[in-house]
């Protein structure tokens, strides 16, 4: 099946500019676009802000662009155990944002719902809290959190329908459906496209209006792994 | 025994005494480290467990051969899914969490002050870069334990009379459990409830380097 | 089936005291809990805050509790259309606040979610906003909104499951997930509970953590309309 | 031809010419009243129907014998879903609206000025208890179509040098479309771009209590 929105892999490129913040689905690879990641480790686009829970494993996902010098700054929630990010900060190249996992979840779903600001009790009293207006609300303080917008968004479904409705496998959705509402440009890397009026309204997780492009991705899942495929 | 059964067993021993604190019906999540290993010692209790990244009703690891890697845990572990398991994205996840439906979040700690603030993000003087959901489950669920070997590796005393490490946040932890104990704190005061088998309240206060109120 | 959850229709009103703020789903009467505010009409329940889009009509829905004087003050987008609210109001014996729709959707959300308030664009510049703090973000005025709690929450939907996870009949969710996240206690009414393990993960709109109590309904679908069995 | 078939027509010529502004594949929200129509003077044209009650698809309503009273678009009334649609619930609905995702909104409006700022949702001097999702929608959405007749039954001006009725926000309007006339709004300036058959500038003129630019 195809959609009007289906777009070939070589042209992802057009629409990522130097200095652009993309948001990046995934929590570790699950639900991260990794074959859209591979096109854009293809080109010399650089001095990305990725936006993203973590920055993939070394040389998988987000960790093919890290190696490549093309991300300027990270944001996220946790990068510890990911050795490149931690030594490319440390090397003074790499600048990193840390926000609580929730509070990156809420500020990109904001950024998507028209939201520019909100306030939060996670980390109040905290370094991560440091510089940012704090507020009482009924005698508890708050932290006010901007949302996080993205001049692009690049996500992973499992299948979209013509018009670009997704649905997801299992946990795959985690930022997914957040990013694709806070991105102005959302290209979403799917296994399938199916006819449109296959996916029933109620199971649809993230809708159309919310979606520009469709790519498939070159990867399936084999030995409980996510493979390249050679073809 | 040589060390690393100790250890093992000290482990093992923490989330036993944890699993005691949990209630039938609840919502938990469970942090790394100790915690993962309390479903062993659930026994006929039935209890939700809550991923962040997106599970409610989180079961056991997949048989071999079974792994789907788009189901995972918050550890990024291979799961299954129990019957009457939801399934829901990143910032609905959070939310149950900010908004306080998750009953109970059994954590680790890397420090405990003696009015339970807790530090269990980040060592001073060490790289700053990872935080995941830690501050928002010590800022949102209904209920905190704290589980942590009593003192470290190399005998310092982890719960203390203020925080020397960063904090998690204003929100105090409602019970800590450590090999050797268990405290509760109530209104910024620290109180000695149990004993391990063994171990008396002057072995407490020497690796304690915190004031509480023993109220066994 | 059963569910530990599920309470007789004669149970309801223990779990609401006078002077309650009650967050009551629907749009129109789709979605509205009408067994249950049935039930609360036939108590001396009083002094009510009503938070839902609009009072039901006269004698179907809230409209039984306005005629019964049960409600002190509604809190909702939409009243012009419901005479009973509008002489009440201009009898002096109804309050009534109003909420652009969006504004009460999202506020109710962010008291579910843990978010005391907001910066919104809704609202900016009219009498909607009068009393309420404004603030700029690059350069355009957003109004703060408070989230919307409730002491209790009643709400509708199609099916439960024994836990308590919920979905619902087409466009019957409407404000329904969101007042489930917000109440302190939770009361939905359903057409049905199904064993658990029936519904399927993916498709649970409401899920069970959001559920205190289930109540069967009494009404049922016909002739395109909502009809109480008599049996 | 009786006043009230002229009334008709004139909705109905104002449906088919704001039926004309639509793009192709557009999301579109359509207020009470005129905007209504539009649907049938789309002809070939394809475009998605947000209702904000939940609904991104909404088609016709259904035959009789087929009603659904849970299935209801925002003005409460029976409606079908079309293939590809998409079901949610009030919270995202307006995240829709409010971030932007909605392209268009046809909606109705009492009284605009000459900057394109509206009043849709309250008349002075009566009870104000409604609005709706009507200052969402003008907040939100990519933009904004008013239609209106040109004057009020009465023969009263509704396009105003500056609103006396309560305003629906900062946002303004992009086009207006009456039966007489056409107007855009660009940088608080407002164009006359079309007027209808048999009309002539000069009745616009003495028509709109406002000052625009002809620019036809």
């Amino acid at each position: 099946m195809t959609s009007k929105k289906e777009i070939s892999l070589t042209d992802i490129s057009k629409y990522i500019k130097d200095g652009d913040q993309v948001l990046v689905g995934g929590f570790g690879l699950s639900g991260c676009p990794l074959t859209i990641v591979d096109e854009i480790a293809k080109t010399d686009v650089k001095d990305l802000t990725i936006v993203s829970n973590n920055l993939g494993e070394p040389q998988k996902g987000l960790g093919k662009l890290l190696v490549n010098g093309q991300i300027k700054k990270a944001i996220g929630s946790y990068f510890t155990t990911h050795r490149g990010a931690v030594n490319a900060w440390n090397e003074g190249w790499l600048e990193i944002e840390l926000l609580p996992q929730g509070t990156m979840a809420e500020g990109i779903r904001a950024a998507g719902a028209g939201i520019p600001a909100f306030y939060t009790p996670t980390g109040a009293g905290t370094k991560l809290s440091e510089n940012k207006e704090v507020r009482e609300f009924d005698g508890k303080e708050y932290v006010l959190e901007k949302s996080i917008p993205g001049d692009v968004a690049l996500i992973r479904a499992h299948k979209a329908d013509e018009y670009g409705n997704l649905v997801y496998r299992k946990t795959q959705e985690n930022f997914n459906t957040a990013m694709a509402m806070a991105g102005k440009i959302v290209i979403a890397e799917v296994d399938e496209i199916v006819p449109t009026g296959e996916l029933k309204p109620e199971e649809i997780k993230t809708q159309h209006l919310f979606v520009d492009y469709l790519v498939k991705t070159r990867y399936e899942v084999e030995g409980g792994t996510f493979v390249e495929r050679t073809k | 025994m040589n060390v690393q059964n100790n250890v093992k067993t000290m482990r093992q021993d923490i989330a036993k005494r944890a699993a005691d604190e949990l209630g039938e019906g609840e919502v938990i999540n469970l942090g790394v480290g100790i915690p993962t290993l309390i479903p062993e010692y659930l026994g006929d209790k039935h209890v939700f467990l809550h991923s962040e990244n997106g599970l409610l009703g989180t079961g056991p690891a997949p048989e071999a051969g079974q792994i789907n890697p788009d189901l995972i845990n918050a550890s990024k572990q291979p799961v299954t899914e129990l019957p009457g398991s939801a399934i829901f994205d990143s910032a609905l996840s959070f939310a149950m969490i900010r908004g306080g439906h998750v009953d109970t979040a059994v954590i680790g700690a890397l420090q405990v002050d003696q009015t339970g603030e807790l530090a269990n993000w980040a060592v001073p003087g060490k790289d700053i870069l990872g935080v995941g959901g830690a501050m928002d489950l010590v800022a949102g669920v209904q209920k905190v334990i704290l589980t942590m070997t009593h003192t470290s590796k190399s005998g310092e005393a982890k719960i203390v009379e203020s925080l020397t490490y960063p904090s998690s946040g204003y929100r105090k932890a409602d019970v800590l459990i450590t090999e050797k104990a268990v405290f509760t704190f109530k209104n910024n005061q620290m109180y000695l409830v149990e004993v391990a088998d063994g171990v008396t309240v002057e072995d407490i206060e020497e690796t304690t380097a915190a004031s509480f109120v023993v109220a066994l």
